[in-house]
């Protein structure tokens, strides 16, 4: 028998990677208990993000973590990074192990 | 007019960047270099000091720092005024002026090095000291925008960033050391310099050509500007220079340092504490027309104007 | 109340990375409005993608849009890619902020 | 008209990059097919995981494929790794095209 | 047989690659290394093409080329009629065979510097003319085969590769700053040489332990022909270097990259432009077989075939 | 004191790490650099071992090795009894004191250049042995606890490691090719030495910096064991370099090799062998304590000492 699943969100955030330190030292601080980052690059509305020098390089980070955190987390990004920064957030909903870590 | 030869690799990279070609400079490598620029000048900075009174020094620095406050402010009031620029965007560009660019720097002392031309080996203290207080003033111009300034994430980003570290970290051990104790070390550090900086201008190169698209959203007015600005930061420098006695190749140095404007500190520490001001204005400006304009045209007229100043003294 | 939720489809593609630029290029002529990659190394049916050197290395290319730019983008991978190259697609369902980004 | 789609899992793992040649030679044993890998930092339960060097990075793992392996590898997971290693793994629902390479 | 240390390095990446070791050179370093070595090969070419009349090299570089064609079309007509491969494959494992191996061509002129044997500074130049015109060969020659043949990215792919704008780019470097301007970079670009080309041996030591799996899917017909196409580019060379009287040195390199086939440009150009040809079958057989067999045995060969050719005339 | 200013590179480091700078080292350039210094010691090694013939050699590696089991099992006795750690990670941390730290090792060859102290060459074979057997020991240690030992992917992981592999192909390199085959690459792995070590330090330095968080889980008790191991395995060191008629340099290098502990070859091996032992308390004392207390105090003092040493005899 397969050990038990349960449904937790997984927040994407596909940003500059200037902002990594920032950002995470928010997520941390609005109880996220954990996160996982890999470097990225890309196009999108703010143009091409080559990685070609760190200025314009990206990073994508995911969070797993439950609803009510999840939603701080989106107010922030709403209020204080979409207006200004290249920076796309997607949800969806996944099934992981050992809940009680996220 | 001379000529120096690295500045053909930053050629080479802005070709191979405009005919799209599929040469890429990994990332990692332009950390690495650049890594190895900011240390080894300043380490060469720093066994220099040891030659010089600390306290003539600080005399000197008080002036150069003075007059540097001058181009942030000269910079903010021009794209305000005349360019209509918005506050924070205004306020992002003056941040870049007012700082200076290490590569630059190092092209200037390149090209002195092949002229035969001696300068103050202490400029290089010149050249860290200059680098973050133009970073606040930008932050205090931007202050009166909307957005909140996140001073502490600020200061920290500036005086802990990785070209201060770097710069002041190499300094310091190169005064400790000394030149003995460094020589091991000169394998590395002095002998590989110039070519690293070959290798290093043609990943800017690249990287330019990539913000060539950049300059479209910048506009006229802001391309003028990216030429104004250093002759105006070179002028200022020549006069500073001329005031505090320095050679040739010093008073050249220190206009290169007035004219450069910041493409490694700046961006980072900006995109921080101005987050409403658009970095494609300030680096297509800084990097797309200021920094080439410098390595191609500005770095020999300086050197020309100085020559010439200096002989009708 | 946290910001609202649009549902859209993640599209991510695990590929060759030679295919780099051809790729990018077909994806924006089809629609897509951005597109975020990461370096990868992996092993499928075309053997051991260990990234030792350009020519092995593989990349993973993500494209959030909606569904009829998907189709047209499955469309073209089945026709032109899916025979000659070591690639693999998959979709899921996402809930994105800013849903008129993509 | 689109390819038609199929639903499979997509299993993704991070964990310690030490643990990658042992862990992906297990996976395959466990049946799997194919397996993606890009590498990532982060943190969680067992503190920082910067990559600065190789001894504090982690990678993450992905690999689609049926219920019955999947099955198999969260028990290996179970069992194996979770009480020592740094590891979190969680399971999407993803659909693919030519299901017959999973 | 005379035996060249930085050999020692390619064994011991095999060896490591064999064993299964952990010791994984980091793709970034890969690319950076060769980035390091096509720009220098570039560099020194340029340099010494200043010593020679461009016009007289112009005649022997048409020599040069119209003998290369032949290379390409043998291997195609090889491997279509003796291995009944297909034609996609065929087609592209020409082109590979066709053009030339930058690394072996170094290992060559570093063998050749070893025992003294002076050479023609500027066959480099035919280094980087034999690049490319047989990867367009190798696309005309799949061309009727099923899938349709992507030319205009092709040729963007070749043209502005890598590996032209880095070899063109140096050579033209090398050749405006001349040995004088070009020398404060010696320290990087020709001490470090021979240095860095023994790390990147060992990193391709690495890359064909794993590809060697590839030559289960060859086939024996695949490996024979992996030996057989060098010797036969080889002695093609050594015919044409002595038709243009070059030296012993001169002759050696030029049957080396005769001898020698692509795996930096032709492995990405192919991928685009024939993409029904299992990259699997040219790989295997240019990196699994030709590459070491002229590192190990072909130009220690080579150099003794030219010396007996020298002597008999 | 004696002083080596390669030492200040870590110092920066430290010091960028703990005011938490954006300084960080990429780590493809880890990694990148210490394939670099491993490779460059073996062959400085396989050039000296060349002198010497092998069997007087083979007797002193049996002493040396006999002597070096000792650490792990006086390692390992100490932390069950004195320090109540569990037997998994008393085992783990036993295996990283026994085995070695090549880069201590470098620090402490580039002290005695500096001070011009001779020693024996071939010293690095024994840095190649003592590598991996306390690694072996550290798994039989800790067999009797609950996990169940994976000794195949473990001796994989140990001979095939990447330390080894560089380490022992660079010494066959060296040995094959001799001084005079060496030569040309003498550029690159003798010269730039010195400052790749300076530079890599930098990086440990930030590394070190990370890793203070885990002192605190380490306790009390294992920040004193990580200065009184190495002080205890220094004096093994230096009897049995007086043993064995060692020069005085000799006998510190060994009393540093005896000291040190392993944070490369070690962690990983022993995550995949000791998967229960906490790796936060092994590489906390090792690179936390061990690592900065053997450059900043150690080395000189094992100078010292046996200097004394020698001089009572
Ligand atoms: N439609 C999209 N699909 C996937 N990634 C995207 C998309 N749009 C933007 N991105 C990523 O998000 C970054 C910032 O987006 P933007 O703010 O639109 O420039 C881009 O550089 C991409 O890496
Ligand atoms: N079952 C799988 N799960 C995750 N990734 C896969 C899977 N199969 C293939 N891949 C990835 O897709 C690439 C190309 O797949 P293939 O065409 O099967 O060789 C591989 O190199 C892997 O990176
Ligand atoms: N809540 C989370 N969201 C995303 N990634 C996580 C989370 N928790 C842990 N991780 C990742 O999994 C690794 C191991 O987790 P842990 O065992 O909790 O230390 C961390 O280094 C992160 O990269
Ligand atoms: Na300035
Ligand atoms: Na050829
Ligand atoms: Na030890």
């Amino acid at each position: 028998m397969p050990p038990k699943l349960h449904s937790r969100q997984l927040l994407t955030i596909i940003c500059e990677a200037d902002l990594e330190r920032q950002l995470v030292t928010e997520l941390h601080l609005l109880g996220v208990r954990g996160h996982t980052i890999t470097d990225a690059r890309g196009q999108g509305a703010h143009g091409d993000r080559d990685a070609l020098w760190p200025t314009s390089a990206n990073i994508r980070i995911e969070v797993l973590c439950e609803t009510p955190v999840l939603d701080a987390v989106l107010n922030i990004l709403e209020e204080s990074y979409f207006k200004s920064y290249g920076l796309v957030a997607f949800v969806s909903e996944v099934a992981v192990l050992r809940a009680e870590k996220f | 007019m001379p000529f120096e030869p690295v500045i053909l690799f930053f050629l080479l990279g802005l070709l191979a960047g405009i005919v799209r070609s599929d040469l890429k400079i990994p990332g990692v490598l332009y950390e690495s270099l650049s890594i190895f620029l900011l240390l080894a000048i300043g380490l060469k900075g720093g066994i220099e000091l040891a030659r010089y009174p600390l306290g003539s020094l600080a005399g000197q620095a008080l002036v150069v720092l003075a007059a540097a406050t001058l181009i942030p402010l000269v910079a903010f009031a021009t794209l305000r005024r005349l360019g209509r620029v918005p506050r924070a965007d205004a306020a992002s560009i003056a941040a870049h002026y007012g700082s200076v660019s290490v590569v630059t720097f190092a092209v200037a002392a390149s090209f002195l090095g092949r002229l035969d031309v001696a300068y103050e080996g202490y400029l290089v203290v010149f050249l860290v000291l200059l680098e973050f207080p133009a970073l606040l003033i930008g932050v205090i111009l931007a202050q009166q925008a909307d957005g909140q300034t996140r001073w502490g994430p600020m200061l920290q980003e500036v005086l802990s960033g990785k070209s201060i570290v770097l710069l002041v970290g190499g300094l310091l051990i190169g005064w400790l050391a000394g030149p003995e104790g460094i020589k091991p070390l000169d394998r590395l550090f002095i002998d590989l310099f110039k070519g690293i900086l070959a290798f290093f201008l043609l990943e800017m190169g690249l990287v330019v050509a990539s913000r060539l698209g950049d300059l479209r959203k910048a506009g006229a007015f802001l391309i003028g500007f990216g030429i104004a600005m250093p002759l105006t930061g070179a002028a200022l420098g020549l006069v500073v220079g001329n005031v505090l006695d320095l050679s040739v190749g010093g008073s050249v140095l220190l206009a290169t340092l007035f004219a450069s404007a910041s493409y490694i500190a700046a961006p980072a520490a900006m995109r921080i504490a101005i987050p409403e001001a658009n970095p494609a204005l300030s680096i297509g400006a800084a990097l797309g027309i200021t920094f080439p304009f410098n390595l191609l045209i500005g770095i020999p007229l300086y050197h020309d104007l100085a020559v010439r100043f200096a002989r009708e003294i």
